[in-house]
């Protein structure tokens, strides 16, 4: 069993596993399990969403238009090449091309602060607008009040509160995302015997995508906002 | 000291279909329970360790027919007493045509009943006997729940939506009410009485206004009125439809098509939401022009029974139309048959619903 | 930490390895463990004083009920004494006892393994338990929650003038350790069992965990984020569940039973499978119908989450969707009853020893039939409307979860106390507090079943409106005398057979599985000198086994020598 | 252990022009989605068509999202058991698509509920309360 190990270089076997396959497989369902219960997570609010904007279709249609979409779709292209680039970080670890997956990695995270750069234009400019539900939320909206006029605020409430919700969920697991990635790189640039076996870029790397498949789903709901 | 009870008095026409149920289902418990507890006992006796002398050859360890017979005997009888509920329950549910409206807030932490007739009453409800009430509640804070033991029924009481409660008496007596949702600091205060009389007691008492009030109050459907006027409402909603506003003759029953499409039914929801919510239906060819109204909860039934007069569905009509008919007593079959000239004006109103029907379906 | 070859050369030239208690005595050895025995021992201690801190707010309510006017609480006191009694039952001591101290302690015993697959994340588990329960502790001690356990909004998210906020925070928190532990136990049921352990031979123990596990790691994060909702409701006024906000307070009911129904069979399910090793040992026969039983455990995970909807018949769910709810709830019945007939007929031609966790399951069965069958008034449509929200629910509910869960529990603690201390209880004290805890049960859950029909409402301090209803309330006080009495004697004599104890021997019990034959009397911290090879299916008992331990050896103060 | 001979599955290296082209698929796909979205809003002569921007959308995301778990996650590449959580959630998620039955039935029955009729239950009209 010990071969496995020793064949594939200095990858850590821990004492409660029997060997590597067995390991990784492992950590594999184990990643797949927990995305199991962010999918879930999501999954409430994306009811949510769907159930009022069954509710208040007309108005969740004209609210949606005080979203910017080339902000939204510059994002999608960002979190997709970054995925791109997590991919090729996952396959120049499995082939042991260090200095490749670092700067992959480092592309990667470059990626996930532009997204958060736009996000925090789109941010500010809403809370400017006084687009936060709660008690100072100010409506009809101030950049297209004639539009807005007939939407009633607690349906626009409704709207902003899920959409902050959920773009904020979504902005935190990039947070967390980046400062997992960060850690990644500083141990791949410090060639730490960890990052030895691929596994962690690889699981690191699902987390990454679930976050995209997260944005790839919320991009159309709320910016695109079919009709 | 009180002797003791094992089941609540049956107070309505329910509550004996309902125990019938209740029993049944006991049995079952009863009976099952006793099953496996002597089957246990019994094998725990016979086939205790120092118990030599029983024949352990032979072990059997699964046996299909066994697992599919008690597989399917308890499905089958389950599936028995799911019809059951399923059908009592929807009796249950469905209101009777002749019923006697009264409506209900619930506010933390009491029960304010409305009367057709403007009779209010504070956690205390006075109904005659045998003849069907629906209870059309909402609440003004938090969820409660109304609940007779003695009538078996229970619904909550939500913020937002109308729901029912139905029931006929058919004991005279003093029930208890109570409030079934957790909702807050005094929810176990949150109860009351139901009195149950005999229908001329009941119409006398009715005659004096009550225990409580000396002086008649005005009828739901005066109160609704003199809103309705008050608030000006009547300069919108007048007695044809304006470019502003559609008038509200016989809107209850009428379904119509909103200007995003949807197509609604007009009841009391309907109404009530317009009234505190008037942007979110609103109706095809009009614009949204209808300020929000802070009506109470109260004072919206008030209105909803005035804009039913308006159709002339109003409890209040009914009942005299029935008393009209049959004189003061109020023999359901009798009432039931007044009812069927009503139905006649809304036969015609279903014909425009099946158009509006058939256009909707084209559409699609 | 270090290669596997190297582990095992060690264990090769220390043969007298230290068991994993004696393995260090510090303190800090104990609180950063990665070892999943003592990550249990942990658990147990902790949910004991939830369990104890519970039982002390039942107690209050109890005594407040004997009278129609109440006897000394405040009614704002009073609604914070069941909730806490509810809030600390539910998320702090069932949903966690069974799977969190018998699953942590015996998954990798059974399955061969010297650990979860992932130590650290069980650890982290008990820490993020730990830390919700601080807050919902700190919720307690600073005013209470007064909404009930289920905070229905909008009672909790704009009405309540109680800590609301740090409760939920305390659930939040506390679902996340449930999730961590479920993934832990998922992946090392599929990927570390032992060579030869096919899913058939896997003790039904297993299966039950796996079940409640995947519940878990789907239920779990739905009730984490309505709870998150309501609190982020409560601090900005939004309204996803609020009327005047446009919003909808059923919503939250769906949301919160769709995780809320299936977190029932997280405490029953793992109670099961404590049921079946239990029974099969002390009669020494197979399991009857081990498939049976085994997908009858998956079948309640699955239809599990499809009868949320029975908590609502009454709260303006729709007719259609009632009846689908009422239809689901008869079928996910069957299961159970499954599985009660099938522990019935592995009696049969069985070799029975009545010891204490014997007596313990019977106990269950008991129990857990009359919960089950009283379930039928509640998915039934017709009835539940009277039913519901009355005590009924409450007698019912607790004949499930402490008839069956607590039963359980001390079964297995009973059972596998012996492999986790390495001393054994005195028999002759156990079989008495099993009887007393049994009737006690009777005596306080019986009452509450006629009161309930009678039409007394749930959560009510005051019933003056009602007082013929005292007779029962009283009743059902004495009962949870009896019953406190009756938890109270299993914890002073486990407590002094820790010192006093007989000790125990490798296989007290002379039971079947790797936990038994496997194993040290006490384990080491890698549980298994080597990775032992199954070839036989699971339970394989047969009446000529030796008996188990008589019940004069474990007398307190007998000393035996472990063999 | 059951499976420690396996160590084809998870340890497969995929060639990074399969990358590359899933890659270029999702840019084209989401260049494909906005130009549609932008195209039914600003196109009055499609007039009552752009309901069809819904599915197109959507379906658009799915695809997507299939990429990405597919050959992104490498889930095509995986064993069974990794395929079975990987789409677990998605199917259980869906699951709560239920509780629409209820808002979707309240508006059709005796219990007085909310005032939208659907066209399915329009020729029963006559349940409608206040009659």
């Amino acid at each position: 069993m010990a071969h496995d190990a020793a064949h594939l270089g200095k990858q850590q076997v821990y004492e409660q596993f029997e060997n590597i396959d067995q390991q990784n497989e492992s950590y594999l369902v184990g990643m797949w399990s927990f995305l199991v219960t962010e999918v879930m997570f999501f999954g409430v609010l994306l009811f949510s969403y769907v159930l009022y904007r069954w509710q208040y279709q007309d108005y969740f249609y004209t609210i949606h238009k005080l979203l910017d979409v080339n902000m939204g779709a510059v994002n999608t292209v960002i979190l997709l090449s970054s995925s791109y680039s997590m991919v090729l970080a996952v396959h120049f670890a499995q082939i042991k091309k260090r200095s490749a997956q670092l700067s992959a990695l480092l592309f990667t995270i470059g990626c996930a602060f532009g997204f958060l750069i736009i996000k925090y234009f789109e941010y500010s400019h809403k809370i400017h607008a006084g687009l936060v539900p709660g008690p100072k939320f100010v409506w009809p909206a101030v950049d297209n009040p004639e539009l807005m006029a007939n939407v009633p605020a607690s349906v626009a409430q409704m709207f902003f509160s899920l959409y902050f919700a959920m773009t904020g969920l979504h902005g935190i697991h990039v947070i967390v995302g980046i400062l997992i990635l960060g850690t990644l790189s500083f141990l791949v640039w410090r060639k730490s015997s960890l990052v030895e076996d691929y596994m962690i870029t690889e699981m690191i790397g699902l987390y990454w995508h679930f976050v995209d498949l997260v944005w790839i789903f919320l991009f159309p709901l709320f910016y695109l906002m079919p009709r | 000291m009180k002797e003791l009870k094992f089941a609540p008095v049956q107070g309505s026409e329910y509550a004996a279909q309902h125990d019938a149920l209740f029993y049944l289902i006991t049995a079952l418990t009863v009976f099952f329970t006793l099953l496996v507890g002597v089957m246990i006992l019994y094998l725990l006796i016979k086939y205790r360790a120092s118990n030599k002398n029983v024949d352990r050859s032979n072990r059997i360890h699964h046996h299909l027919g066994l697992e599919l017979t008690w597989t399917i005997i308890p499905t089958i009888l389950g599936l028995g007493v799911f019809f059951w509920g399923m059908l009592l329950y929807k009796d249950s549910r469905t209101s009777d045509d002749n019923a006697s409206d009264i409506y209900v807030v619930g506010k933390q932490w009491m029960w304010h009943f409305q009367h057709p007739n403007g009779l209010r009453e504070n956690n205390e409800l006075h109904i005659p006997l045998g003849r069907p009430v629906k209870i059309t509640m909402i609440s003004q804070d938090v969820i409660h729940a109304l609940y007779i033991p003695q009538f078996r029924v229970q619904f909550h009481t939500i913020p937002g939506r109308y729901t029912t409660v139905n029931f006929t008496p058919n004991a005279v007596g003093k029930f208890n009410l109570f409030c079934t949702m957790h909702c807050g600091a005094q929810h176990s205060e949150m109860g009351g009485y139901v009195y149950v009389m005999q229908p001329d007691e009941y119409d006398k008492w009715l005659a004096n206004g009550g225990n409580r009030f000396t002086k008649k109050a005005d009828t739901m459907v005066e109160s609704g009125r003199k809103l309705f006027v008050e608030n000006g409402c009547v300069n919108c909603h007048q007695e044809k439809d304006t470019y502003r506003a559609p008038s509200l003759k016989g809107l209850i029953g009428k379904i119509r098509r909103m200007n995003d499409g949807r197509v609604l039914v007009g009841n009391e929801s309907y109404i009530r939401e317009s009234i505190l919510m008037p942007y979110n239906n609103v109706l095809e060819g009009y614009e949204n022009v209808m300020p929000v109204y802070p009506f109470t909860e109260e004072e919206v039934t008030q209105l909803v029974e005035y804009i039913k007069s308006l159709s002339g569905v109003s409890s209040e009509q009914r009942d005299a139309r029935a008393a009209s008919a049959v004189g003061p007593a109020k023999r359901r079959d009798d009432v039931a048959k007044q009812n069927n000239d009503a139905n006649i004006t809304k036969q015609v109103e279903a014909t425009s619903a099946e158009e509006i029907h058939s256009e909707v379906t084209s559409e699609l | 930490m270090s290669n596997v070859v190297e582990k095992k050369n060690q264990k090769d030239s220390h043969m007298e390895e230290k068991n994993y208690i004696t393995t260090d005595y510090t303190l800090k050895s104990w609180f950063i463990t990665k070892d999943h025995k003592r990550i249990a021992m942990l658990y147990l201690v902790t949910v004991l004083i939830f369990f104890f801190v519970g039982s002390v707010a039942a107690g209050f309510v109890r005594f407040e009920l004997t009278s129609p006017n109440g006897q000394f609480l405040e009614s704002e006191t009073y609604n914070r004494m069941f909730t806490a009694h509810g809030v600390v039952m539910i998320f702090f001591f069932l949903l966690v006892a069974i799977p969190a101290v018998l699953g942590n302690f015996l998954l990798p015993l059974m399955i061969g393994a010297r650990d979860l697959a992932f130590p650290k994340l069980n650890l982290l588990s008990y820490y993020l338990f730990l830390g919700g329960a601080l807050f919902g502790v700190t919720a307690l001690v600073t005013g209470g929650v007064d909404t009930g356990w289920t905070f229905y909004t909008p009672l909790s998210s704009m009405y309540s003038n109680s800590q609301v906020v740090l409760t939920l925070t305390g659930a939040f928190i506390a679902g996340f350790s449930s999730i961590s532990t479920a993934v832990n136990f998922i992946v090392t049921i599929h990927k570390m069992r032992a060579p030869g352990l096919t899913w058939f031979r896997l003790p039904l123990f297993v299966w039950a965990h796996y079940a409640t596990s995947v519940i878990i790691l789907l239920g779990t994060p739905v009730v984490a984020i309505t709870l998150a909702l309501v609190a982020v409701e409560r601090l900005l006024h939004i309204g996803v569940f609020s009327p005047e906000y446009g919003g909808d307070p059923v919503l939250f009911q769906h949301m919160f039973w769709f995780y809320s129904h299936p977190a029932v069979y997280i405490m029953i399910l793992p109670a099961m499978g404590v049921i079946n090793e239990v029974i099969a040992c002390f009669s020494r026969n197979r399991i009857f119908g081990y498939k049976f039983i085994a997908a009858s455990s998956l079948a309640i995970a699955a239809l599990g989450f499809l009868v949320w909807g029975h908590h609502m018949f009454v709260s303006s769910e729709s007719y259609y969707q009632a009846a689908f709810f009422s239809l689901m709830s008869f079928l996910v019945a069957i299961p159970s009853a499954i599985k009660v007939f099938n522990w019935s007929a592995t009696l049969y031609k069985g070799m029975i020893y009545v010891t204490t966790p014997m007596a313990y399951a019977i106990g269950f069965l008991g129990l857990f039939v009359i919960g089950g069958l009283t379930g039928l008034y509640c998915s039934c449509l017709a009835t539940d409307e009277h039913l519901t929200g009355t005590y009924f629910i409450v007698a019912h509910f607790h004949y499930v979860m402490v008839g069956g869960t607590i039963m359980a529990f001390l079964a297995g603690i009973h059972f596998w106390w012996p492999k986790m201390t390495g001393r054994l209880y005195p028999e002759s004290w156990g079989k008495i507090g099993m009887l007393i805890i049994f009737s006690g049960f009777h005596m306080t859950f019986m009452p509450q079943f006629i009161v309930g029909f009678l039409g007394m409402p749930r959560r009510y301090h005051y019933y003056y409106f009602a007082p013929e209803f005292q007779i029962y309330h009283v009743l059902s006080t004495a009962g949870a005398g009896v019953l406190a009495i009756g938890f109270m004697i299993p914890v002073v004599y486990l407590i002094l057979s820790l010192k006093h104890g007989a000790k125990a021997p490798q296989n007290p019990w002379n039971a079947k599985g790797l936990e038994w034959e496997k194993v040290d009397a006490v384990p080491t911290t890698h549980n298994f000198h080597e990775i032992p090879v199954v070839n036989e299916p699971a339970y394989n008992y047969s009446i000529d086994d030796e008996p188990p331990i008589e019940a004069e050896k474990t007398r307190l103060g007998v000393v035996r020598e472990s063999n | 252990m059951a499976n420690s001979n396996h160590s084809e599955g998870h340890s497969h290296v995929v060639p990074i022009p399969v990358y590359t082209k899933v890659f270029i698929q999702l840019l084209v796909l989401m260049v494909a989605t906005v130009a549609v979205a932008k195209l039914a809003e600003s196109n009055k002569a499609l007039g009552d068509m752009s309901y069809l921007n819904n599915f197109i959308a959507m379906g658009i995301a799915f695809t997507k999202a299939l990429l990405v778990i597919m050959i992104f996650m490498g889930v095509k590449f995986s064993t069974k058991l990794t395929k079975f959580y990987a789409f677990l959630g998605f199917v259980w998620f869906s699951l709560m698509f239920l509780m629409f039955m209820d808002y979707y039935f309240r508006k059709d029955e005796m219990v007085t509920g909310w005032s939208e009729v659907p066209a399915s239950s329009l020729s029963r009209s006559r349940v409608v309360p206040g009659s």
